[in-house]
């Protein structure tokens, strides 16, 4: 039987539903080495900036229980060099390139959208997860009026489909959602680094050079698939479901939450052929459970599922 | 070109309290490397530790299509690492990393203090079969906690130096390394050890004007460049900068190396 | 070196500040067989409300990667059964008791805390993290005045010590931590569990049968750890830091972080003996460390704690 | 008196795949334990898993000081339980729940599915220990499936049912359950299996109105009833109620047990 793995994001059409997450996976040359980037559903770059960034000083990273805390603070070349440099290398591959953007006021985000609005790129995801100047250090990703002006602002910026990647950092899921899915995004993708830290004993200092970091990996994957499940609830744009994912059967538990696609991130560190392993592993249970279409399993065990 | 492949093990065995020498058979990944790259090894099957854990290729025998690691058990990765067992495969990425890069007519003084042994092995090797010359010092804790010297002295000369004397010179690499560089034989330096060592050897290279090769460790994620997990600050032409010390190292040349203060 | 393990938690004196967590430690007499209970800091007893409670249909429990979930639902015999049966059985027991609260309204909370302010109880933990059904299905503990609503009118009924204790499931830690401050509280402890589920691929619905739980345990520790610092830096009371403790280098990791008291939950399950043993290592830590007095490490690592 | 204690492995194999056999020298809780008591055994020494597992007791022998296991494979915990060795030790907590209760002058039928076999062999040890008569029904997939006959037919007369009819009677369990108590010779049933075929017996043994004492399974956190998470639901005077399976149980009386729909 054939299995039917496209699925199509707001407008971002994909030939299946593996994504990567972004900054785990470069600009996905990084990978070349153990994957053919050509059967990804898609790979979502390293968040970007207007400016170049330099970074946090190390440490960044720190292991925990089944978990992983990291505190890059988003080092990256900048846009203008994104464009020009590393972009232009992309177009050999036939896979989706969604780019990750942040800027510390609504209209750096407007900027960043304007000027990736070329040809190679083939979705924004807009990470509202960073520090906003503007508003005193908060993060914008915890104010739903926040959230609708970044991503309206966005909007007005590109034609290309807006992804608003959530911060699970928040009391309520559903009410950033259904502010993201007002203002206009065409899907959702949920959930970035739960905030964490480790201490160290014998220094008896934080062992992060930011202090905190981003947890993820499998240890948070019971909490990001409760937050899948939550905004499958609230919004009826499509949803891409990450956190923890390390396997077939986990995508799985996404897909049945209701994301209608999944990204890998922290799971590529450890086996950097997993993208793959998991494609085939859901064509397996399609084909097990004799479905068709992969869409058709998305929300399976949510029956409060919009749409 | 690095991959990720399964190595067989094919000897493991513990050489001194904590300290394990550990053989695996690994024809692609032999047949690529150089001295100072590495592979990341996935240590156990549970989450616990996560990530895989890089050691440093402490021989590369490109014939026999083996390589080995020299490691010392530090926490859960290590120590699950230990109850591998002959004829059982090992999950490897490698070889990463740029390795030491040797100049041609090169006098080379290795210094190594501890497993910063691992990676002057192939480098010693290398140089032999190049038909250059060379000296090392390996410093070490005490006389129990020495290794893997023989392996060494097959090659050329060493010098051993113990925190307490009980084997070699009483005290630091960085003694002998100062008397040696007095005698103007040498051109270069290549360095692995404990930051601190690797501080000082950089500055006695700047203080006799001699090249300085350093290779650096970093708490990983990846390895191969993806996550920029593993940065060390260097001098660029525009100003410090964060360079991963997966791909950009592990090898730097010392005048680059941004030290930590104290 | 004799170190001084005693530390006093807003007027509760505790001979260590070793407790154990609501709901994982019964009332204390489940673990005789494995434990000296006059040993421990203090014991705090399974959840209690008003009335007798059933709690959820099974499945209760379900494992996570270095994670467990659990939705047990508060079953408990209800506030009477307790004082009347089991508070006599504690009586010969030389630990602190401390009695965790829930209630559907804030006069439930009050009743609760009337009805337990007798000899045997040294304490009341207020447990803000359940249904309120006033304010229809919110939870309290997620909107700082509905938390100072609940623990003013604890105070107003009890001259117990009352002990507020936080749901990690929030935007902003601090601001409830300070309503709570405000409102009176002599201790603050965190976190309760963080919300969480997993799905059965092979059935397609939720694993538990209350469908959401809470995740605790080790995968919860970087999360739990970093609120704990947030909180140090937002209220001068004292705190109980909890969330995945297994060992004293995690308890020392809380305590430097800015607690000054902790609890084990999870842990227990796993080594009924773990809170002898974290006891045993704060105090060797303290004699290798030279310190005369454990509560000389609050807040070590951390610059910006108040007080 | 339940207690945490090491147990040393004396033996362990496989006795056809995927379930294995595993002894160990307990003395202290062979001492205390009773049929249909069980101990949670630490599986592994990392957090995955993170719990301890439930496994029914299925030798108790008190001179020696031994206790065994009969376990199948099924996830983590039971996967890294196979790596134990000869001599290692395990970390137990036991013995553990109510078991069996054996009233005087009882004719049982012992009825096992599977796995369900483990806690009825100790049972019918104490039977014949007491000169009781009984009889037992062992139900397996297949005859490639079978294990632990002889152990059972030592003690007294089995009758054996596959699926697939490759061994002894085919098809259920409740088959020759049903004829076997038609002869009147037995007052009391003692079952261990999947949830579907405690149900059934349930259903035939109060139809031939005889008692029937039933084990259950729950998924455990502590196993010694702290955490409340293993309830079933049960019949109380004062209505349905939710009873801890580690505690209340295993072994419950089958007319108390509130049966899952379907
Ligand atoms: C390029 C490279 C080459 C290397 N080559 C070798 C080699 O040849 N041989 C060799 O033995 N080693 C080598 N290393 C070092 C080796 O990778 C580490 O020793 C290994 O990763 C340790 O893994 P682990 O899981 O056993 O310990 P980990 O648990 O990762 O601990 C390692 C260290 O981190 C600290 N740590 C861990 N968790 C915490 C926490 N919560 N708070 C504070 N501190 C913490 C520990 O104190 C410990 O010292 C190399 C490293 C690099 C980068
Ligand atoms: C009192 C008692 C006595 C017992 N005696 C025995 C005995 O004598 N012999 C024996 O072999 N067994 C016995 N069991 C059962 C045994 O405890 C379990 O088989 C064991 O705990 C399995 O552990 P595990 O870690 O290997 O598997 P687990 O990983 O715990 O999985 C066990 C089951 O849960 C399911 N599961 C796990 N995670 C998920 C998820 N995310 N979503 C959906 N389903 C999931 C799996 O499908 C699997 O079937 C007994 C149980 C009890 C309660
Ligand atoms: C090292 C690292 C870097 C990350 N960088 C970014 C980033 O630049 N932009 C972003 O939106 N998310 C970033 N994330 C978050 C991931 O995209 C993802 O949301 C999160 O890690 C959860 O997925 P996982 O558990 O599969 O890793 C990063 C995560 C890691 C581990
Ligand atoms: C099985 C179980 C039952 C719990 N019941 C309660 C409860 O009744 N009241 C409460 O305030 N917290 C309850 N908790 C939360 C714990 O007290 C603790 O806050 C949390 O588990 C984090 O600590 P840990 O990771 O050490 O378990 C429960 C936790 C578990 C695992
Ligand atoms: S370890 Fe990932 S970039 Fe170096
Ligand atoms: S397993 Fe904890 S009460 Fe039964």
């Amino acid at each position: 039987m054939k299995v039917k793995m496209e699925v199509d994001i707001g407008g971002l059409k994909l030939q299946n539903p593996v994504l990567t997450a972004s900054g785990t996976f470069g600009s996905g040359q990084e990978y070349l080495p153990f994957i053919d980037l050509n059967r990804l559903g898609g790979v979502v770059v390293k968040g970007l900036t207007l400016l170049p960034k330099a970074g946090n000083p190390p440490p960044r990273l720190i292991e925990t229980p089944s978990g992983l805390l990291n505190a890059i603070g988003l080092q990256n070349p900048g846009v203008d060099y994104f464009i020009e440099n590393i972009l232009p290398e992309l177009t050999s591959y036939q896979t989706k390139f969604i780019v990750n953007i942040s800027g510390n006021t609504p209209e750096e985000y407007g900027v960043l959208a304007q000027k990736l609005s070329v040809p190679g790129v083939a979705a924004l995801e807009v990470n509202i997860s960073c520090p906003n100047v503007k508003a005193g250090g908060l993060v914008f990703g915890t104010d739903p009026d926040l959230v609708a002006e970044v991503i309206s602002v966005v909007k007005g910026h590109t034609n290309l489909p807006v992804i608003a990647k959530l911060s699970p950092n928040v009391t309520d899921i559903q009410e950033i959602a259904r502010a993201a899915e007002e203002a206009g995004a065409d899907a959702i993708s949920l959930i970035n680094t739960l905030l964490g830290m480790a201490i160290d004993v014998e220094t008896r200092k934080p062992v992060l050079g930011n202090i905190v970091g981003g947890l993820s990996g499998p240890a948070i994957k019971p909490i990001a698939l409760r937050m899948v499940w939550q905004v499958a609830q609230a919004v009826k744009i499509p949803i891409i479901g990450m956190g923890g994912i390390v396997s077939a059967q986990d995508a799985l538990e996404f897909i049945l939450a209701g994301a209608n696609a999944i990204a890998i991130g922290t799971g590529n560190f450890i086996n950097p052929r997993v993208t793959m392993e998991v494609i085939a592993g859901l064509e397996e249970y399609c084909q097990k459970t004799k479905t068709e279409d992969i869409s058709h399993l998305v929300g399976l065990a949510n029956p409060l599922k919009m749409r | 070109m690095k991959l990720q492949t399964l190595g067989q093990v094919i000897r493991h065995e513990e050489l001194s309290s904590k300290v394990y020498y550990l053989v695996l058979k690994a024809p692609q990944i032999a047949k690529q490397a150089t001295p100072g790259q590495f592979v990341q090894v996935k240590c156990s099957d549970t989450y616990q530790p996560l990530l895989r854990k890089p050691f440093s290729l402490h021989e590369i025998d490109k014939v026999d299509g083996r390589i080995s690691l020299l490691y010392e058990v530090k926490g859960q990765g290590t120590k699950s690492l230990t109850k591998v067992r002959v004829d059982d495969y090992l999950d490897l990425i490698g070889p990463l990393g740029s390795g030491f890069s040797l100049p041609p007519r090169c006098r080379a003084i290795l210094v190594g203090g501890g497993m910063g042994i691992a990676p002057l092995l192939p480098l010693a090797e290398k140089l032999k079969e190049q038909g250059q010359e060379f000296a090392a010092i390996l410093g070490f804790n005490e006389v129990q906690k020495v290794y893997r010297l023989e392996a060494f002295q097959k090659l050329g000369q060493v010098i051993v130096t113990t925190l307490d004397g009980s084997l070699g010179e009483k005290g630091l690499v960085t003694q002998p390394l100062e008397r040696e560089l007095g005698s103007e034989k040498y051109n270069i330096i290549y360095a692995c050890g404990p930051e601190a060592m690797l501080k000082n050897v950089s500055a006695i290279a700047d203080s006799f004007g001699v090249e300085c090769q350093v290779s650096l460790e970093a708490y990983m994620a990846c390895g191969f460049g993806a996550c920029l997990g593993c940065v060390c600050q260097t001098k660029e032409l525009t100003g410090p900068t964060y360079s991963r010390v997966c791909t950009d190292g592990p090898v730097f040349n010392s005048r680059e190396v941004i030290w930590h203060e104290g």
